[in-house]
């Protein structure tokens, strides 16, 4: 069964008239990672937040089609608003969700020691959350999120706040979730470097509407991605620029590949 | 005294205001007064001398206005009252850490959104200190000049408020959608990740304190009449 | 002609740790400089002397012939324009095109002038489609570019910009980059704080490292953007134009994508060599 | 309560302790610590502003234990606050000064019983100097009690709620539609 499913998916703020999703397919089974790129305003926050069944519930707005979606863990882009403000420890941060969800107090624990060391923040475990940097706050976060367990993860942004180490971390891990643990993983991200590296599908969208969706080689290496869309890797965008025969190349080791 | 139940505590710093403004004025609020002092004296998260201290440098001024107010017999019984409250609450805030009081309050089966607003209030006050701070900072760093007359700085109160409480307001719907996705409304009973210890003997002591309580508001009433 | 910025032995210190020692660096009109450290290397104080948020305890800060010492923010803001992180935070008039005006109206300039600075900066971002939208009904990441369009506004000679990219896309930190090269080629002094070398070594040419309150390396960005050991000190990794320029041993190790595709493109067409 | 709403108060109270930083900056002998009480009323109503009240009174007794008695008053300001909102009063600067006159006289009015029985009226070194400056202009002792209330906090309401109105004005559309109370209490519903 499918993680998440969209089928013809229109979904309106409140008091706009143009939908931030205009008609959205899109499926997500265990085992993807499926990268949601775009403009600045293309739709992808609001896509997993109709996914997480937040819109139009908590948002307000109105959705028309057929959402389905199992239990989800979500990250926003902003740290400092997604922290619980009950928890006066870091421990006590990560383990705000299981606690909420009833878990027992002896499978809690296990669970904050799991994720703390696999976020790498098991040293700031008694730390207070409002002393953290914005990059240490992100990732015990999304260990909280990852605590609880659900089989969705919808990732907004999430290395927005990390440095290149931390940023690699959390790709890795997002990797590893999804092929070990079978989890379905929807990622909205403007790093479109690390794309090919984590994602084993990409959806361009634009103005709220699918404009290509497969695999990382196939949408990140069309020209119009460049010409009306977020662009492509840095390394495809030397490779367009030098006027060399398509498809371009995406990672440097490609790169060095073709070239040498 | 530190180890004792939240509950416990509260009902101490509850109670000896409470009696100090119930039981006849001077004497009983002197020994409401002096119980609050030895109670600052027991160990808490700082020495109890340093407690102590903070409970009679924030209960002087008042001394000093009450007896430029009043002659000494009402000064005296005010200040006295005033001092108890002052003392209980002292001691309460630096041997109570609030992340305890929460615990308590989710093991009783309170419902885990009381306990959020308590902990959630605190936590957002440093929080928007430091941004209203960093706010002013912005804003002259553009050119707003905080000097002048009463008006041009009320304009400039509005360039400093205004985008403190936008700014605040519109972080309100990510903080909803956080705390909704992480299960704050999950309906299941929240479970208490450090129940403190709690005992029927400190029950007892609670039970009394109420008890004291109400005989000594009976009791004004009733010898008051 | 006058450095647009001079640090001489500046020291600075919160109570009894000291945040900055005797630090010594001038900006030259047009200058594209990068301030790098880790969290706690002295950074945000720096940026905090410069802008008159704070004074030196030990030696001076010149911006222009201007002294900071003895002048508050807003007085410098005449000079010196700076954009802070969280700098969406600041934003409160009713449309962008209002709060971008702010602060000319706030250096007191006829109403004329605050209008066409407004929309030259506007002009300049390419917010003249959003400038009647309110703040805060745009995506975040077009106010954060809002807010960068209130400090061009101003007009100074210095711009001192903390993290101006985070949180933004490849357009618009293309934009960001536009803007700035715009800006220096007209003699404005541009000092960046940031940790996205991708934008450095597209906007930027010269590198400041602070570690521990001091200043330990003043060199062009592109030397130190393929030194990895010192990168890798700072926590930092080299882009991926550096990498491509290193990997290819491409001749004078261009940084720019504009130098670097060009190298490419005769290195790939040039027959492999045997 | 939905999480929405529940979410705002901690954020109001914090708003509430926060405009401190404001006010010392621009160096004017105002408050504004009703702002966030006041906004969260005229945003969801008297329960979320009452709320607001009440916990922005614990948190400042923490600080200062002489605080807690006076949650009365907060929770005054709140209702207060609820008939303007829903009586539209927000609409302009014109019409929201006077209200937070309105409320300045009244709040003075109903802290001075609570100054006057529990502290004697000697709740900070100014309202005591008012005090009894207003018992040599010849007031009785509860006369010049509400005397020293009402000087300490002259304007303080009139200025929070001409912010508040501001703020209402303020908002972007996104916000506005999701708060019809706000929408009437600047008579635009």
């Amino acid at each position: 069964m499918a993680g998440l499913t969209f089928a013809d998916v229109r979904f309106w703020y409140p008091a706009t008239e143009r939908p931030a999703l205009d008609g959205v397919s899109l499926a997500v089974a265990p085992g993807d990672v499926v990268a949601v790129i775009g403009s600045v305003g293309a739709g992808a926050s609001t896509l997993l937040l109709v996914a997480a069944r937040l819109a139009p519930r908590v948002t307000g707005g109105t959705l028309e089609g057929v959402v389905e979606a199992v239990p989800a863990g979500i990250v926003l882009p902003t740290p400092w608003t997604q922290s619980s403000g009950m928890a006066f420890t870091v421990a006590d941060e990560v383990a705000f969700g299981p606690a909420n969800l009833g878990v027992t107090r002896d499978e809690i624990a296990r669970r904050v020691d799991r994720w703390m060391a696999r976020l790498e923040v098991a040293h700031l475990a008694g730390r207070d959350p409002a002393t953290l940097s914005g990059g240490e706050l992100q990732r015990v976060i999304l260990a909280g999120v990852l605590a609880m367990e659900r089989d969705l993860l919808l990732l907004d942004e999430p290395t927005a706040e990390l440095d290149p180490a931390g940023a690699a971390l959390v790709w890795r891990l997002i990797r590893d979730l999804a092929r070990t643990e079978q989890k379905s993983v929807l990622v909205a991200t403007s790093d479109l470097d690390a794309v090919p590296d984590f994602a084993t599908h990409v959806v361009w969208l634009d103005k709220g509407r699918v404009r290509a969706a497969g695999a990382p080689a196939a949408v990140l290496t069309a020209d119009a991605i460049w010409t009306s869309g977020p662009g492509s890797t840095t390394v495809a965008g030397l490779w367009r620029r030098a006027g060399l025969a398509a498809p371009a190349p995406l990672t440097v080791a490609d790169l060095l590949a073709r070239v040498r | 005294m530190s180890g004792r139940h939240p509950f416990t505590l509260l009902a101490f710093a509850a109670a000896l205001p409470a009696l100090a403004w119930t039981l006849p004025a001077p004497w009983g609020a002197a020994g409401t007064f002096a119980v609050a002092l030895l109670l600052c004296l027991t160990p808490g998260s700082r020495p109890g001398l340093g407690i102590l201290r903070t409970a009679i440098l924030t209960a002087a001024p008042f001394w000093l206005f009450l007896f430029l107010l009043h002659d000494r017999a009402t000064a005296l019984a005010i200040a006295l009252r005033l001092s108890t409250m002052i003392a209980s609450f002292v001691w309460l805030v630096a041997i109570l850490p609030p992340a305890r009081l929460v615990e308590a309050l989710v093991a009783a089966g309170y419902s885990v959104h009381v306990a959020f607003l308590f902990a959630a209030t605190l936590s957002a006050v440093p929080v928007m200190r430091a941004r209203a701070q960093r706010i002013v900072d912005a804003q002259r760093c553009r050119g707003l000049a905080t000097r002048g007359g009463p008006l041009t700085r009320l304009r400039a109160l509005r360039a400093l408020a205004l985008p403190l409480v936008l700014s605040a307001l519109h972080e309100v719907d990510e903080r909803a959608l956080a705390l909704e996705t992480r299960g704050l409304s999950a309906g299941a009973r929240r479970t208490a990740l450090a129940p403190p210890p709690d005992s029927t003997a400190e029950r007892v002591v609670r039970w009394t304190l109420v008890a004291a309580c109400v005989a000594g508001v009976v009791g004004r009433v009733l010898w008051r009449v | 002609m006058t450095a647009a910025l001079r640090c001489d032995g500046v020291s600075f210190s919160y109570g009894a740790t000291a945040a900055l020692a005797g630090i010594s660096f001038a900006l030259e009109p047009g200058e594209r400089v990068a301030l790098l450290g880790r969290n706690g290397a002295g950074k945000s104080t720096l940026v905090r002397l410069i802008t008159g948020l704070l004074h030196p305890a030990a030696g001076t800060v010149w911006v222009g012939d201007w002294e900071t010492r003895g002048r508050g923010p807003d007085a410098l803001a005449r000079r010196v324009a700076s954009v802070f992180q969280h700098a969406d935070q600041q934003l409160f008039a009713s449309t962008i095109r209002a709060d971008v005006e702010f602060g000319p109206r706030a250096l007191g300039l006829p109403p004329a002038e605050c209008a066409r600075r407004a929309a030259a900066a506007l002009q300049a971002l390419e917010l003249e489609p959003l400038a009647h939208e309110h703040p805060y009904d745009v995506p975040p990441p077009w106010r954060k570019v809002a807010a960068l369009a209130g400090a061009l506004a101003l007009e100074p000679q210095l711009l001192v910009l903390d993290e101006p990219t985070a949180g933004l896309d490849r357009t618009l930190r293309a934009l960001v980059t536009r803007a700035l090269a715009q800006r220096s080629a007209a003699g404005v002094a541009v000092l960046v704080v940031t940790h996205d070398l991708a934008f450095a070594a597209e906007t930027l040419d010269r590198a400041l490292v602070l570690a521990a309150g001091r200043l330990v390396c003043d060199a062009p960005l592109g030397a130190l953007l393929i030194d990895e050991a010192r990168l890798g000190s700072l926590g930092l990794v080299p882009p991926a134009v550096a990498t491509v320029s290193r990997a290819l041993a491409l001749p004078s190790a261009p940084l720019r994508e504009a130098d670097v595709a060009r190298a490419l493109a005769s290195v790939a067409r040039s027959p492999r060599p045997v | 309560m939905s999480i929405r709403l529940l979410a705002l108060i901690p954020v109001a109270v914090a708003i509430n302790l926060a405009l401190s930083a404001a006010v010392d900056a621009v160096n004017l002998p105002l408050f504004l610590d009703t702002t966030g009480t006041i906004l969260a009323t005229a945003l969801a109503g008297p329960v979320v502003g009452v709320a607001t009240g009440a916990l922005t009174s614990l948190t400042n007794s923490f600080r200062n234990p002489t605080y807690l008695p006076f949650v009365a008053v907060q929770v005054l300001v709140a209702l207060y606050a609820w008939f303007a909102a829903r009586a539209g009063l927000f609409r302009n600067l014109k019409v929201a000064i006077p209200a937070g006159l309105g409320l300045g006289i009244l709040a003075a009015a109903a802290s001075t019983p609570i100054s006057y029985k529990i502290f004697g009226c000697s709740t900070s070194g100014g309202v005591t100097l008012m005090t009894l400056l207003g018992r040599k202009l010849g007031m009785s002792d509860i006369v010049a009690c509400a005397f020293s209330a009402f000087v300490s906090d002259f304007g303080d309401k009139a200025v929070t709620f001409g912010l508040v109105a501001t703020v209402l004005h303020a908002l972007p559309k996104r916000t506005a539609a999701r708060f019809p109370l706000a929408l009437r209490s600047i008579g635009a519903a």
